[in-house]
Order: structure tokens, then sequence, then C-alpha cells
């Protein structure tokens, strides 16, 4: 694992050397916040950037995504018979991803490289991507990401680690794939001082000033959380938009759909949320989760009690905030994660 | 309609009228005027869905 | 303001206790700054979560839709307007109301305060018209009238138009304010621009519905976008997808919609959706002489006929 | 959760080359029967285009499959022709929402797709040389029907024991495989309790009554060596539950098959869940005893 250190008067050059190698990503200003996009020639990443106002999750999971096309004109051979969209594997780097985001990608793989199945388009897409991950020197009051399994420098899921110290970054190679491309920048001075990410690290985890408690949800029985009464409470705000499940890294669920135009047509998946009543709604008009506070349950419940149990691997939240920021009625998923975590049915005698 | 202009459809694109079932030539008459006028305006490709992009 | 909150707490233990409503709903303070969250209390001694400030400007008519109990709901002028196209549209009763009327002074628009700084805004607070804005380690000073929502810095109905109680003196209606400005500046652009303008207005819309489901107005069970049979409108993020959802949605609100900016309050890319809607507000004045909610007791100009109806083809 | 189910279409792919779990294997329609008397009903018996694909379609009796209509989408529904049926394999559909309407509309030689098979299956390995008792109401008798072709195949019947069969309708003309019945009727190593609401018919000679009355009358005595396995619409399971509870029958002897609305089949895109568990990859197929640890979510 070597440190190298990066003169700021040596980056443009470098992330213009890897556009050779890489499609290259980066945060970038548009309108009033920042969003990751692909970088022209001479575009650099904003590095001075808090974090974007959505995930980068997109650029793995796109929002709208083909899987197949197929023609329905019989005259045809192959009418009717659905063809897989080729999914464009050639290399990208996500540059100043931030590690919440970086390992938010980890969580959701454990959904969709599964032991039985593994979906082809989701892995093609991440294993396409480096990760040159930008360590948060000053987090968001709104971030609790060393409480959630995650931290401003973590390093999981991330190939590179970059600090920015002053009037240099430091970069921290993680893997293979993070040799590559540090070697493809052409930044090659190795750190005399590598010792300083963590003190930099201590810096940094001692800034985060919200945090959640998680330790008991996984021994909680899923029925009594379940059945707990302050639902209805946290559920009455909400206005059932999908803000969270759209900007949260971690969430993945998805709709699929056929567009047909004339004879020939697309099947293609996009983004769905829990939050949605068609989202569960039976043929017949049933829906087992019909009402408003079912669904915001659900959405707690998959996060922090159902992953949980299921992968027993920390919970399905790496602490970016987003979703408490966006929220159109501050609905924050720190105080329900609190409330969940801390629920006693037996002491509990009144509505919270 | 104005909301329709508003957005950026030409005006005459979309057009009301109040044709009784009795009202024959009027139908005919405005239908010619109606085509007319949008044929004029020629094919409106911002409206049109594209084919999705594969890959 | 804070005279208000004082009354809203003490109408609410009033009533609670009393036993004449089952519920109040107004708003608690948020677990961010300028944020505050709708709730409803059902006990008196809960009565102390309740706030007032410049910070509610969610339309609280939302949470009324199709509600059961006797409720009493803290009001201010766009609140009530929503409160009384409810009552026109059946979704609620006006005797299982008690409406708390607050006069408005006008919401702040948290994003815009937000981007006036570089740095990140730990706390605000408000004294009349002053806010301070607290930073790490710095605090700078605002003028309220400065930050305020679009929609509220061109209000002319603060005061609420249908209320049991007031909690504050009424405040002097704005006068002079040009409440169609944006409405006039798309007006004036060529067919080819204005549809430049909406296209770049809606790309980085993600059809989160955040819009649609902050408005009071849609409460249909099924919205048009999602009925399968027939589908009207793909699910994708085909920009003409997406365009057919706003101004389709901007139609359904034809007539009905207050201008209270909880769409565009409630939108998590910053989308002006108020640009669709505004243009219905300015026809349905400048034609029918309507704005929505004022008064129960007149239909609205577009499920009645008159035969001075101003659209030429009706005739 | 009761058994894994055979993976090995998928699993064997691992590694470089992921097979595309989403991809439907092509079949063509070779003949639509209309079941019931409504016609809403209609089996689908379909022929895969590559027959090398019916041997990487094997499946057990209980799990299910998507079809896909090519420019309409997929709907999950459960496979009704048993796993010692070849050459073929078949679906009964009810005609509800937008796919199903747009199937019962296509005709025979009509290419469409088939994914899977999907879902655990019941569990045949622990009720091997057990009593097994089938309840099943209207038209939720298609993975039944499955499993008592599977278990009357000349290979598979001594390796279980006594076998009944509660199955009732509405009435006489809304009965799944008519035929069959009739024929299982007139077998001795299977018992079946056939029974409708009511009967206007004369000559009904078989029982009239709902399913949960039935089955008080007509189910053996529970024990360990008993399994009941209950499909049907949830007004019947409600009323029939109490009474297997009254018999006897233990929680993780009496096997439900739940149903969700899904799109992936996969476990992947997170719609279909009760609690922790997909009724798409974890179930369909699930004990009581499992379901009272979980949300009433289906």
């Amino acid at each position: 694992m070597k440190v190298f250190t990066i003169d700021k008067k040596d980056w443009d050059a470098g992330i213009e050397r890897t556009k050779l190698s890489y499609q290259v990503f980066g945060p970038v200003k548009e309108k009033e916040w920042h969003c990751f996009k692909a970088l022209d020639k001479d575009e650099q990443p904003d590095m001075t950037y808090s974090n974007t106002r959505l995930s980068p999750k997109f650029l793995v999971q796109p929002q709208t995504e083909p899987m197949f096309t197929y023609t329905l004109d019989e005259s045809q051979p192959d009418h009717h018979i659905l063809k897989e969209v080729n999914k464009d594997t050639s290399p990208k780097a996500m540059v100043g991803i931030r590690p919440c985001d970086a390992s938010a990608f980890l969580l959701v793989k454990r959904n969709f490289d599964a032991p039985q199945y593994q979906d082809p388009y989701w892995l093609k897409a991440y294993n396409a991507i480096t990760f040159v991950g930008f360590a948060c020197n000053d987090p968001c009051s709104t971030c609790f990401c060393t409480s959630a399994g995650c931290g401003p420098f973590h390093e999981a899921g991330l190939d590179v680690l970059l600090a920015d110290d002053g009037d240099r970054f430091l970069a921290k190679s993680l893997t293979d794939k993070g040799d590559a491309f540090l070697a493809a920048a052409g930044w090659k001075v190795q750190a005399d001082d590598a010792g300083k990410i963590e003190a930099m690290k201590q810096a940094a985890e001692s800034k985060i000033g919200s945090h959640v408690s998680t330790g008991n949800l996984k021994a909680k029985e899923t029925t009594q959380i379940y059945d707990a009464p302050f639902w209805e409470d946290t559920a009455f705000s909400c206005i059932n938009c999908g803000t969270c499940t759209y900007s949260c890294p971690t969430c993945w669920c998805f709709d699929i759909q056929d567009e047909n135009r004339g004879n020939s047509g697309v099947r293609l998946r996009n983004w769905d949320s829990c939050m949605f009543p068609l989202f569960t709604i039976h043929g017949t008009g049933h829906n087992p989760r019909g009402a408003k506070v079912q669904r915001v349950r659900q959405r707690f419940m998959h996060k922090l009690k159902y992953y949980v149990e299921k992968y027993d691997n920390g919970i399905q939240c790496v602490g970016c905030g987003r979703c408490i920021r966006l929220c159109p009625v501050n609905i924050d998923i720190r105080r329900v994660c609190n409330l969940m975590n801390d629920y006693d049915p037996a002491a509990c005698v009144c509505p919270a | 309609m104005n909301l329709m202009e508003h957005m950026g459809i030409e005006p005459g694109r979309l057009q009301f009228s109040w044709i009784s079932s009795a009202e024959s030539t009027k139908f005919v008459d405005v239908v010619k005027t109606v085509t007319a006028s949008v044929k004029a305006l020629g094919p409106n490709t911002n409206y049109k869905k594209q084919a999705v992009k594969v890959a | 303001m804070s005279g208000y909150q004082d009354k809203i707490k003490e109408a609410a233990s009033r009533l609670l206790k009393e036993g004449s409503v089952d519920m109040v709903i107004g708003f608690r303070k948020g677990t961010l700054p300028m944020m505050n969250e709708p709730c409803f209390i059902r006990r008196s001694e809960d009565v102390h979560q309740l706030v007032w400030d410049s910070n509610c400007g969610i339309n609280l008519a939302n949470y009324l839709t199709d509600r059961k109990e006797k409720i009493a709901i803290v009001a201010k002028g766009c609140d009530s307007r929503n409160i009384v196209t409810h009552i026109i549209e059946n979704k609620i009763k006006r005797e299982k109301l008690h409406i708390i009327g607050v006069p408005c002074q006008g919401m702040v628009d948290k994003r815009k305060i937000i981007s006036l700084f570089g740095e990140e805004i730990l706390d605000v607070t408000e004294n009349g018209d002053d806010l301070k804005i607290k930073f790490r380690g710095s605090e700078k000073s605002l003028k309220k009238n400065d930050v305020l929502q679009e929609n509220c810095a061109t209000c002319i109905h603060r005061n609420p138009v249908l209320f049991d109680e007031l909690v504050g003196e009424l405040v002097t209606e704005q006068t002079g304010v040009d409440r169609y400005a944006d409405v006039n500046r798309v007006e004036a652009l060529s067919p080819q621009e204005k549809w430049q303008y909406f296209e770049d207005l809606l790309s980085p819309c993600v059809r989160c519905y955040a819009c649609r489901n902050a408005c009071p107005l849609c409460y249909c069970p099924t919205c048009f976008v999602d009925e399968s049979r027939p589908q009207w409108v793909g699910k994708s993020q085909d920009p003409v997808d997406i365009r057919t959802f706003h101004f389709l949605r901007a139609y359904h609100c034809a007539g009905r919609c207050t201008d209270c900016g909880a769409c565009e309050r409630a939108c998590p890319v910053g989308i002006k959706v108020r640009q669709f809607t505004s243009k219905l507000n300015k026809d349905s004045f400048e034609m029918f002489g309507w704005e929505a909610g004022m008064t129960l007791d007149q239909r609205p100009p577009l499920d009645t006929y008159k035969p001075n109806d101003p659209n030429d083809f009706i005739k | 959760m009761i058994q894994q189910p055979a993976s090995a279409r998928l699993s064997q792919k691992r590694g470089f080359t992921v097979q595309n779990p989403y991809l439907p294997y092509p079949v063509r329609i070779d003949e639509i029967i209309t079941e019931t008397e409504d016609k809403n009903l209609k089996t689908f018996k379909f022929v895969f285009l590559d027959p090398k694909d019916e041997d990487r379609f094997a499946y057990k009796a209980g799990q299910f499959a998507e079809l896909s209509v090519t420019g309409k989408g997929e709907i999950p529904i459960g496979i009704a022709s048993s796993p010692t049926e070849k050459g073929f394999i078949k679906f009964t559909v009810n005609k509800v929402g937008l796919v199903s309407t747009y199937l019962h509309s296509m005709k025979v030689g009509d290419i469409m797709g088939l994914r899977g098979p999907l879902g655990n299956s019941y569990p045949w390995e622990t009720m091997e040389g057990k009593n097994v008792v089938i309840i099943g109401g209207g038209f939720a008798f298609t993975t039944l029907r499955s499993s008592i072709v599977y278990m009357l195949d000349p290979a598979n019947r001594s390796r279980f024991k006594d076998i009944n069969v509660i199955y009732g309708a509405r009435s006489p003309g809304m009965l799944l495989y008519r035929d069959e019945l009739a024929a299982w009727e007139r077998r001795d190593d299977i018992n079946m309790h056939i029974t409708v609401d009511a009967a206007s018919d004369p000559g009904w000679k078989y029982n009239v009554g709902f399913v949960p009355t039935i089955t008080e009358q007509k189910a053996p005595v529970a024990g360990d060596d008993t399994y009941a396995i209950i499909c049907g619409p949830p007004i019947m399971i409600k009323f029939t539950q109490p009474v297997l509870d009254k018999m006897g029958y233990a929680h993780d002897h009496i096997i439900m098959s739940l149903e969700n609305r899904m799109k992936c089949g996969i476990g992947m895109c997170g719609r279909c869940n009760v609690g922790k568990e997909f009724v798409c990859k974890d179930g369909p197929v699930f004990t009581l005893a499992q379901l009272t640890t979980m949300p009433k979510e289906y």
C-alpha cells in the first residue's frame, strides 16, 4: 500500500493524463449544486466541494437503464425475442467520490451480487469503475457516518483515498486498480510522511457531531419494532415523495417497464421507491402497504432492521445525511434510528 | 391552451372549437382550417419522444 | 411572531382539554436549521411542541385530506385558501374543522439563504424582520424580507380567509406587487425560446413527485402518471414524459392553485415548479377574475358555465 | 427458506460471464384452454423454442416463473405443470392486470418468454415418507395441481403416505382442471374432497360447503407425520388456519404459498418483501411457523 504526494500544481495535468485511459467522472457545480458528471477535456473536478446533492449511484444504476431490445415485427425471424443490451464496460474513474458514497456501493452490492443470482447490469458498471475517493476534512453537521459503519476517511470500497493537505494531495493506493490509476496520472512521488493521513483522519472524525445508536437493532424482535407506537407520529408529516430514496446512495429498488415505439421496443428499468403506493399494489387492487405509515415504516425497517438481520453486517445506511437535508418535511433518519434502537415494548405505555 | 403555448407549443397548433352534431358544414370548415394551419407550421419535433438510447 | 406561538399553544391546549377536537395539526421544531416539521398533537400536555416562525412554509391543508377526526388546524393565508378548496371539493367537512388562523408575514426561502453563503449554516434565529445566521465560529444577519419565498414576496392574501379564531391582529396586505413578473418574462419569448426555457427548467427533475405530493390539490387516489391501463405517461427519464407530467399536473390545478409554493419548496433539485401554475393563475385571474379558495360561496370557474365566457371557441 | 432451489443455471456461470437472470427463454404458445365458466382463467401450454432450454428450466412443484409478454411486461405465475410432465410447461392465468389481460388475447403459435424457475418449492424432502394434505381454493390450485401430478407419478407415489386433497371453488364451473379432478376421484391412492360453495346442478355428486368446513370434516388427524399445504384466497386461509389449529396441526407442519407484487423475481427489485424475506426468492413457500415471526405485509 503506497502513499503518494501530489503537488496541487501537478494535479490538473495528471487528471488530463488519466483521461487517455479512463472516462473520468468528477464533482462539478451545475446551477446551485454539485453533481457527478463525465469530465470533458480540460474540465477539472471541483475538489473544494462538500458533497453532491444527489448520490453518484446513478453512474452504476442509472435512473433509466435499457436492459433488452426487441422487435414486434412478425416478419423478422427474431420477433418477440429479447436481446440483451450491450453495456459500456470501458474503464471509468470516479474522482473525488466521498468515502460514504463509495462504501454505499458495497452495501448495494450485497443485493446485486447475491450467492444465487447476479445482476449483470449493475456488476458490469460497478466493475468498470476505479473509485478515487476524496476524504472529508470538514464533514457537515448532518453527517453521521462514523456511527453508521463508515467515516470521513473510510477506505472500504475505494481504490485510492485522496486527502487534501493544503497545497498538496496525499494519495493512498488501496488496490491494484488504484495503482493503475495513479500510474496513468503520472503521480510518482512517494510521501515520506504517509502517517499524516492517520492524523488527518482522527481530526476529521472528531468533527463529526452527529451520531446514531444501532447496537440493539439486530437483537430486537422484528414484529415488536414493527408494531411500535412511534410509527404514526414518525410518518405523519411524510408526503410520500421519493426524495429520500432517490437521493440515498444505498437505495436500489427498481421497476421494469416495456416501452414500444412502433414495432420496436426496449425493456427498461427505472428507479422505484417504497414510498410510492404503486410499488406494492397487487393486480387485484389489494395493497399490502397501502397506507402511508406502512410505507414509511418499510423504508426504515428495511434499512435499519431487515438489512441488519439479513446480512449481519451493519445498517443499510452510510450516514451521508442526504435524506435529512432534502426531506421537504424534515423526517430525520437519525431520530427514527434511535427510536427503533431504544424501543422497549415493556417500558412504553404511551404513544411516543 | 394558453399554458401549451406558454411552454413553447406554437400558437395555432392546438385549437378548440365548439361544434354541434348538426353543424356538418362547420365541422368540415374547421377541420380544413385546422389542418391547413398545422401543415403551415410543419411538424413539431420538440414534443416527439425519441427512441430510447441503448448503450 | 413568537406571540403567535403562545396563542397557538393556548388555543391547542384549550381545544384538546375541552374535547372539542381530537387532534391539532401544526408545526414542531425540526432537526435542521430553517426546518419545521408538520405534526399532530392529541394530548394537551404535548402542546409545548408546537412552534410558529418563518419556517412554517409547508401547506398543512395537505394533511387534512379525507381525515375523519375533528381537527384543529393552524392555517396561514394560503393554507386557509386550500382548506376552502378542500371544503368545496368535498375532501373535508367544515364542521369537522376548527381553524386557528395565523396572519402571515411570509415564509423564508431556505435555499435562497443557503445559497447566499458558502459555509454550512448551523442555526438561524429570528427577531421580527431580523434573521441571525450562525456558522462555525461566525454570525451574520439578514433582513427577512430579502429572503422570502418567491410566492410569499408577492402574496396579497396573507390573512386567513376562513377561521374560527385568530392568533393575532390581521396584517396589512401587500399592494403594488407584481405577481406575474416571471410569467410575463416567459410570455415575451418566442415559441422555441419558451420550449428551451422549460427544457432547462425541468432538466434536473428526478420524478420523485415531491411537488405533486406536497400539493394539497393533488389528492387523486391514482395520479394520471401512475395509471397503467391506459398508461398516459412513460415512466422513464425521457424529457417528453417529464414535461408531460409537469404540465398536465399544472392543468389539474387550474383555477384551484393558491400559489402556496409547497411544490417549489418540496422540490429536492430546486425546480421552479410554479412557472407552470403561475401562468394558469394569471389566466384564471385575467379571464375570470378568479382567485382560488377565497370564498365558500362561489363555484370555481372551471366547473361553471357563464354565457360571457371569455373563450371564443365556446360561443 | 425451507430449502434452497436448484440454482444451477446461474451459479455455475459465476465469474467472468455473468448469466443474465432477467433474460427469458423464448417459448411458443402451444395450446390455450379456457378453464372456468366465467372465462377469466385460461391455461397456457408453452413449448421452448430451443429444446435445450427445457432442461435448463428444471423445476420443482411449488415454484413459479415470470411470463414475459414482449412489449407489455412480465407477471409472476405459479407453474401448473409437474416436473414429471415432459415436453411442455403449463400455467393457468387469471385475467386481472395489463399483462394477463393481453395474454388472454394471445393465440396459439405466438412467441413470448419464460423466466425461471423462480422461488423455492414445497418442501419435498421434508415431506418424504409423510402424509400430505392439500387444501386449495379457487384459482390458487395451480401449483397444487403440479404437486398432485408429481406425487401421483409412478416413480414418486411410494415416497409419500396418504394423500388427501380438499379443493373448493364458488361453483362447479369455477373448478380448475375438471377432467383431472374426476380422474383422481376414481383412483384409490388419493383421497379427493372436492367442494363448491353452492351447486345448482342436481347432478353434483361431491361436497357442498366452504373449504374450512370440509377441512374440519375430511382432513386427517394431525401428527408429526402429516403436513398440510394451503394455497388459496386470503379469506379461505384466514378461516382454514384456525380449523387446522383446532385439529392440532403444528405451525411448522402448515405450509403456505404467498403472493406479492413482483418485478424481478430474483430478490433484487425490492418490492415483494415480507419483513426481511423476499417472497420471490426466499418464498413463495413459507411455513406458518415462519410467517408468525414476520410482518403481515402480503
